[in-house]
């Protein structure tokens, strides 16, 4: 399965993002910011870095690259998108996804393998369960997530992870950044469009640490898989 | 070609961290008496053409880049 | 042919200008000599900044010959931007220390900013990809504000730059001392990896080819700033002497390697060099020199920022994210459609000409026309004086002292104390898994990468080190145990330690016992890397680091590189398993007080004499370290440092999650068995499985080693009748101490 | 309980990495006719008093704590 991975100017982990996809087995294609189109991918990863050098807001520039345009439409036809970290902000940015990312509320950039709990069945956790518990490394600077209705979010199934001690626990010192509800990832109502702070591509490979991330990009996979023919596929 | 600046910051409800630490820095170092500290962005530009459109311009490109109204609001003027 | 071109117009009071930019009054007249003519203001700027002691190297050339620099691995020594080793299967790293002492105490965050920044360009103009940072930090006495601010300035700095450039910080070391109050030591290390047989050279090729500024415009950025404010000492007028700051843009940087990653893979380029101190005099008269050839360059065509900069300005201007490249003019066009591609500002400035002349013209007139080699191969060579002395505190027979009345006191204040305060603080700010090569990242003894992810199984190691206090009792002595040391930790994790980079952070050269450390840190260090295999590939001198009259401890700051044939096969710090079995082993643990950190957190006194070393024991242990985890034996391994045996059990247990019972050695009072850092020691725990093969295996290489007792489940160290410690709260404790003490 | 807004600037010598980066976007992503864009702080806080010294307290506390000499500069006013 061909999966974009778009490259911005200032992405920092586009090459990590390909990596990843191959370990779990689909095959990466770098789309350039400049683009018009998504060369026929089947799904699309915004990976993390610092597009346009963060500079003004987080995403905020990305989201005006003309390849945003190919990926809005996209996303409106149920193609699964995936934002990782600056990939998050972006959509968020760009309306696609519901909320904010702003400064870290400790003020300093935070890097560390951060737990997180699983908080919503949806085709970007197919095969986990609510309450499973992943570790996945966090580093962001911009990562607390703002929402005027996290309660809404969550009843709509929209809450894909939440930042939580080892055991699954919720507490406010698991959260890194401050964010409302300890919120970590979230979807689009529609479900085809996610975004998460913690990096899934970091977290694939035995030798540098955990391999958690592998249930998580592995799930867009089978789910795409299991769409092809339903409503995803019928569009491309 | 109208010199223009732009205030963007946080909406009132939106917690800022930037802002409080600041507000807890001042008496430490001398300076009481200062309350509800805010930071936000202050932006300067010129814009081309005579100026006949700047509200219209500013405005637009305020809403759709240069501030985030899900979090932000904005505040601009022509300067001099 | 363009006319031969009139002299330039003499600079209005040359000797006065002179003066001002630092020249001596026998360097001025060495300029007129060379030029035979009075100097204008351009070529005033440029010999000034060219001749500085940043550039020139001009106290410490005559030391730094000594050094060894060759070596099985080596394929680009000192003298280019970085040095180059093959690590095999035509794969080569390259590596570099810099440092940004000065700059960093002005401004502490733009400071570190723009030294990760240039460290990152030297690493990227050898032809490589630069996959890590590693950022050995040096400050004054954490109780005082100034340093916290600095502290914090210069850590969000590093990570502002690493991480958003994508390059992870890996490694680094974080030192106290109240010799930096005023002086803060900002070392960054950088790390590439290149195609063995694509390696860039900063040398013009030929006649005609076009030289491309590429990167940022130019502005008046610290304009002579790390050559001239490295190049004196701090004191009253600090103000008037700071140039304006230079401001880095890791966004630029980021678009600028990718820019030139691509240049690289299409071999566009006759030659590039990066534009660090003195920018555009700098990287020209570097690659003509080098060549032996000239070159012309138009300052009318360097896009400016402030478009009134005189000529000495624009060619000595220290804006950041800006390279020069030679380039063939059939190849101009693509060149510059790749740069257009990457948004990266791209214009042809000049040319390489026949000759030896560096020409610059500015508006219509020749402002600047000398020798290109009179700049920078010629500048002055000093034999400053030198005077070794005795640190007054060396004699004090720390060894022979008795033992702390209260072994558990003492034991809380080392282990609570900075030299051994986990760094989490800081490493916590910094990204070390980008580029996914990370197989050990901050927190053991050297970082380990991975070299390619797909087919390629080697990895490298890397570990800086530096020992103020050390140095300062004995400055011979302790080069040798801090280039050991960095050995060591590479060799702990199993890799082949090949190559080193140095730092030699001093004070002024202009008084004579700083010479005196100088030279005999050389001598040291010579003696050391020649012991150890790991030629100096590369460096540099940083002096002038003083407050007033007061210099630094002598702190050369060391940089090894290792390689692994099988990353894989690469062993943490951390314990592995309860039931291991705990060896210590290399040289039997000898008095090691002298400039330890037990002194200093007991007793907060740098005194004795530094731990002798025998580097033929030394040699032996890492070979073995190297031995053991290519056997696979080594189920951990973490040498003995700061904080001696104490230090090293404390650090492998808390990173496993684990426990230890051990046994003290007779015969040792318990304070030297526990806090001597005595060298050339390790301790590797195996499985209960591999006990007999490693113990063989130290037999066979007559490899000393003692069974030291026994990894355990419950997180507590027990060091049998002398202290049990609960290690949870031992590890909390640690974590705290520096938030505690830097949280602003 | 005067109202007071500080803005803070990068001097203008000194590069404004966002500044110049945000200028550059600009027309590929749309907005044209736009220069000279420089960005930095904007602070808003409320001083205790009846505000006769104002501008001494202002003052102190920018050179202090919100802007940094070496490389920035400062304006404020009183709001209302
Ligand atoms: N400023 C820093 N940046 C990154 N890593 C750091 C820093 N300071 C310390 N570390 C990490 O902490 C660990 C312990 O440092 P140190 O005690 O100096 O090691 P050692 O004694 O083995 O030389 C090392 O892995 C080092 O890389
Ligand atoms: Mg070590």
């Amino acid at each position: 399965m061909r999966v974009g991975v778009v490259q911005f100017p200032g992405s920092c982990d586009e090459r990590d993002a390909a990596y990843a996809l191959q370990v779990v087995g689909a095959e990466p294609v770098l789309l350039w910011h400049g683009a018009a189109d998504l060369a026929g991918v089947e799904a699309v990863v915004l990976p993390g870095g610092f597009s346009y050098g963060d500079y003004l807001r987080t995403g905020a520039l990305a989201r005006f690259a003309p390849v945003m345009g190919a990926l809005a439409a996209f996303a409106q036809r149920g193609g699964p998108v995936l934002g990782i970290c600056n990939g998050f902000q972006i959509l968020c940015e760009a309306g696609l996804l519901p909320g904010a990312l702003t400064r870290n509320a400790g003020l300093r950039f935070v890097a560390r393998p951060q737990p997180v709990r699983v908080a919503a069945r949806s085709t970007w956790t197919a095969g986990l369960e609510p309450g499973d518990v992943l570790t996945i490394p966090v580093k962001h600077g911009e990562g607390r997530y703002v929402h005027d209705d996290p309660g809404q979010l969550a009843a709509g199934g929209q809450v894909l992870l939440r930042y939580c001690e080892p055991d699954g626990t919720v507490t406010r010192a698991a959260n890194p950044n401050g964010s409302v509800a300890a919120i970590a990832g979230v979807t689009n109502p529609a479900g085809n469009v996610a975004g998460l702070m913690p990096h899934p591509e970091h977290a694939v490979d035995a030798l540098l640490g955990s391999t958690d991330g592998r249930r998580l990009l592995g799930a867009v996979l089978s789910s795409v898989a299991a769409g092809r023919g339903g409503p995803v596929a019928a569009h491309l | 070609m109208p010199r223009v600046s732009i205030d963007v910051m946080l909406r009132d409800e939106i917690l800022d961290p930037q802002g409080q630490a600041v507000e807890r820095a001042l008496p430490s170092l001398g300076f009481t008496g200062v309350a509800g500290v805010r930071i936000g962005k202050h932006i300067e530009l010129t814009l081309a053409g005579d100026g006949t459109d700047v509200r219209a311009t500013v405005e637009a490109m305020a809403a759709t880049l240069l501030a985030n109204p899900v979090i932000e609001r904005f505040d601009w003027r022509v300067e001099d | 042919m363009a006319p031969e071109p009139v002299a330039p117009e003499p600079a209005p009071d040359p000797l006065a200008t002179a003066r001002e930019l630092g020249l001596t009054d026998d360097e001025y007249d060495r300029i007129v000599a060379t030029l035979g003519r009075v100097p204008s203001s351009a070529e005033l700027g440029t010999y000034s900044v060219m001749w500085s002691e940043h550039c020139s190297y001009k106290s410490s050339r005559v030391h730094l010959r000594d050094l060894p620099t060759e070596g099985p691995h080596v394929l680009v020594g000192p003298g280019e931007n970085a040095g180059v080793v093959d690590v095999g299967g035509g794969q080569a790293v390259t590596f570099k220390i810099e440092s940004h002492n000065h700059p960093s105490f002005v401004e502490p965050f733009q400071g570190a900013a723009t030294g990760v920044g240039g460290i990152i360009r030297d690493i990227l103009t050898m032809g490589a990809r630069p996959i890590a940072l590693l950022d050995p930090l040096r400050f004054g006495d954490p109780a005082d504000p100034t340093t916290r601010r600095i502290v914090d300035g210069v850590v969000r700095g590093v990570g502002h730059y690493g991480n958003s450039i994508g390059v992870p910080t890996v490694g680094g070391e974080l030192a106290f001392d109240p010799s930096y109050q005023g002086n803060p030591l900002v070392n960054v290390l950088c790390v590439g990896v290149l195609p063995a047989d694509r390696i860039q050279r900063a040398a013009a090729e030929r006649p005609g080819d076009v030289a491309v500024l590429l990167g940022q415009r130019t502005g008046r950025d610290g304009i002579g700033g790390a050559s001239v404010l490295a190049s004196a000492t701090f004191g009253e007028g600090t103000d008037a002497k700071r140039p304006n700051v230079q401001v880095g843009d890791p966004f630029a940087g980021k678009l600028l390697i990718e820019c030139c990653l691509a240049l690289y893979d299409a071999d566009l380029l006759s030659g590039i060099q990066d534009m660090g101190a003195a920018g555009i005099a700098c990287s020209t008269a570097e690659m003509a020199s080098k060549a032996g050839l000239g070159m012309r360059v138009d300052l009318d065509l360097v896009p400016l920022r402030e478009p009134s900069m005189a000529a000495w300005e624009i060619l000595c201007s220290e804006s950041q994210e800006r390279m020069l490249a030679l380039v063939s003019p059939d190849r101009l066009g693509a060149v510059l459609a790749i740069a257009a591609r990457w948004g990266v500002q791209a214009t042809a400035i000049g040319a390489v000409t026949e000759g030896d002349r560096l020409v610059f013209t500015h508006r219509g007139a020749v402002v600047h026309d000398v020798p290109a080699r009179s700049l920078a191969d010629e500048g002055p060579v000093y034999h400053r004086p030198v005077e070794e002395r005795p640190h007054p505190a060396a004699a004090e027979p720390v060894d022979d002292e008795p033992g702390p009345a209260d072994l558990r006191a003492a034991i809380d204040a080392v282990l609570g104390g900075t030299d051994l305060a986990d760094p989490g603080w800081v490493t916590g700010q910094y990204d070390s898994v980008v580029g996914h090569g990370t197989v050990l990242g901050p927190g053991g003894d050297a970082a380990v990468l991975r070299l390619d992810a797909s087919d390629f199984p080697r990895g490298v190691a890397v570990a800086t080190d530096g020992n103020g206090r050390w140095c300062a009792l004995d400055p011979e002595e302790g080069a040798k145990l801090v280039v050991a040391e960095a050995a060591r930790n590479v060799a702990c994790t199993g890799a082949r330690p090949i190559a080193a980079t140095n730092n030699l952070n001093f004070g002024s050269p202009e008084r004579p016992p700083v010479m005196g450390q100088f030279a005999a840190t050389i001598r040291g260090m010579a003696a050391a890397c020649r012991a150890l295999g790991t030629p100096i590939t590369g460096g540099n001198v940083s002096f002038y680091n003083a407050t007033g009259d007061a210099d630094i401890h002598p702190t050369p700051v060391v940089g090894v590189l290792g390689v692994l044939d099988e990353v894989v096969t690469r062993v943490g710090h951390a314990f592995a398993a309860p039931g291991d079995v705990l060896f210590q082993v290399g040289a039997p643990t000898r008095p090691g007080l002298g400039g330890s950190a037990y002194l200093w957190a007991t007793q907060r006194r740098i005194a004795g004499r530094p731990p002798r070393i025998d580097l033929d024991e030394e040699r032996a242990l890492q070979a073995l370290l190297v031995a053991a985890a290519d056997a696979e034996w080594a189920r951990s391994a973490h040498d003995v440092a700061a904080g001696g045996l104490l230090g090293c059990l404390v650090e492998s247990a808390v990173a496993g999650g684990l426990g230890a019972r051990v046994i003290p050695e007779a015969g040792l009072a318990p304070h030297q068995w526990l806090f001597s850092e005595s060298p050339s020691r390790a301790v590797v725990s195996t499985s209960s499985a591999n006990v007999l093969q490693f113990a063989n295996l130290c037999d066979a290489r007559r490899v000393p080693y003692r069974r030291l007792g026994v990894v355990v489940d419950d997180p507590t160290l027990e060091l049998q009748g002398l202290a049990t410690l609960d290690l949870t709260d031992l590890a909390a404790r640690r974590a705290a101490t520096l938030p505690a003490l830097l949280a602003p």
